[in-house]
């Protein structure tokens, strides 16, 4: 586990767990547009669950848990990193989970599609009176990566 | 986040710094529809030079803004996009309904 | 509460944990200098723990949580940060929690100093079987502040 | 935290980047002992301009290198100390004991 995480939907939090979620992903030699890609798909999902699942009230419990996964399979060759969110809220209906046709020119409905654009799996699900949504970005093996394994 | 408004050719420049996020994007939504349609500043220039990060309710923001523009007659210009902001703009495709300059001096002239 | 963090023992997190709280002291209006001065203590009080309670080991459990201290008091007039740890680690000997002569140069002994002269209240206790730490920064009132208030 | 060395007049230059913590200060450690204990550098210049932050353990190396660098009769130069990096040295009392200087043209010329 890199670390987890306890908040309350409260959106002046949200920028304390980007900062967190920055430096992971700096920390694990994601390159930089990933690592904004990492950032801003964790930032949509914590506000969809405190304006969604807590319809917008303050002070109830986020959990957020920060594995690294090891490298080795096909497409995680290089690993990478898995990011939990758990949340007490009315249970999400699947069918309300869809992102907008963007070429509507209305404000809404974008943060699913930044996340879904961003994020190499991402699974809602529903587990003892949770909200759980499950996301993994892959390190691209790349040349710096491999450079500063010797770190 | 903060915002500062100072006038410029034509229209009033929003100086707007740090991040526009769920925390802060109400905010700037009223500060940007105030401009727009209670003072109706012809052209309302939005300088996002400063701007870390924005996510969309941002964006959601922005378009709002752009709406009320075309509804009263006049425009919104953005300029000074980071690397991020210009990011999500494309993963919103939106890049191609905002009036967008590079800098300052080509948002005023244009 | 800003937020509440559990990490384990591994040098590798305090990185994350220096970026969380420097987040938390811009959120706060901290001003820069301050602000490293939080970000040291936590990050040295966290290498105490990890290095002196729980002696090197790996994957130990330790708990940060963060409040928001509001305004009022005489000498906390503008509020100020309050930073718990907490670890389940060997019992922290009040007689051993002793800084160095700062005149002798020799490596070590400079983490509690640091804190000490960082911060502006730091308590060690035990409960619980756990040994605590807590820490509180106290805002200067600057015009910056006083500014920003309106945001 | 990366260390990279590279040839100077007198000496080497150690470049390091990023954060010299308790994860990464017992690398800074051994690339410094070994630069003065086992190559024998007369002059081993640190260049601490890429150096987000340094905690006790770091100072703690540091001073290691120090008395290293004294028991070989060489020396260990400091330089390129940022905001962050002189806070810790001041709280540490140490300023005075290191060699330092703001830039490389400085360090070397010394
Ligand atoms: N965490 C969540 N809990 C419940 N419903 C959600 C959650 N996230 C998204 N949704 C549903 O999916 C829809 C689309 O979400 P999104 O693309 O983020 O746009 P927006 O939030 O602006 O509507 C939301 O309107 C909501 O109905
Ligand atoms: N969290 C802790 N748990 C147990 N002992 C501690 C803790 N923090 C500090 N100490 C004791 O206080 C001494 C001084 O700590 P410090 O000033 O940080 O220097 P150093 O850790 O380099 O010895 C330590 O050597 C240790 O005996």
């Amino acid at each position: 586990m890199l670390l987890k995480l306890e908040l309350q939907s409260n959106p002046e939090a949200l920028c304390l767990v980007r900062a967190t979620i920055e430096r992971a992903a700096e920390v694990m030699h994601f390159q930089d547009a990933e690592a904004r890609a990492i950032v801003r798909s964790v930032d949509e999902a914590l506000a969809n669950v405190m304006r969604h699942a807590y319809g917008g009230r303050l002070g109830l419990p986020i959990e957020m848990i920060c594995h690294k996964l090891p490298g080795g399979e096909q497409k995680s060759a290089a690993g990478g990193i898995e990011i939990l969110l758990a949340d007490r809220g009315v249970p999400v209906k699947p069918a309300t989970l869809k992102s907008r046709p963007l070429d509507e020119i209305r404000p809404g409905g974008l943060g699913l599609h930044f996340i879904r654009e961003s994020m190499d799996e991402v699974e809602f699900s529903r587990k003892k009176g949770k909200n759980l949504l499950r996301m993994v970005k892959y390190l691209s093996p790349t040349p710096q990566a491999a450079a500063s394994e010797g770190e | 986040m903060q915002i500062a408004a100072r006038p410029a050719t034509g229209g009033t420049i929003l100086d707007i710094t740090g991040d526009i996020d769920l925390a802060h994007s109400p905010a700037m939504r009223k500060a940007l529809l105030q401009e727009i349609r209670e003072k109706k500043t012809p052209k309302v220039f939005l300088n996002l030079e400063k701007v870390r990060y924005i996510d969309s309710s941002g964006i959601a923001s922005l378009v709002e803004g752009l709406k009320a523009s075309r509804d009263q007659g006049s425009r919104l210009i953005l300029y000074g996009l980071s690397k991020t902001v210009r990011e999500v703009m494309e993963l919103s495709r939106l890049q191609k309904i905002f009036e967008i300059h590079d800098s300052e001096a080509q948002a005023l002239a244009s």
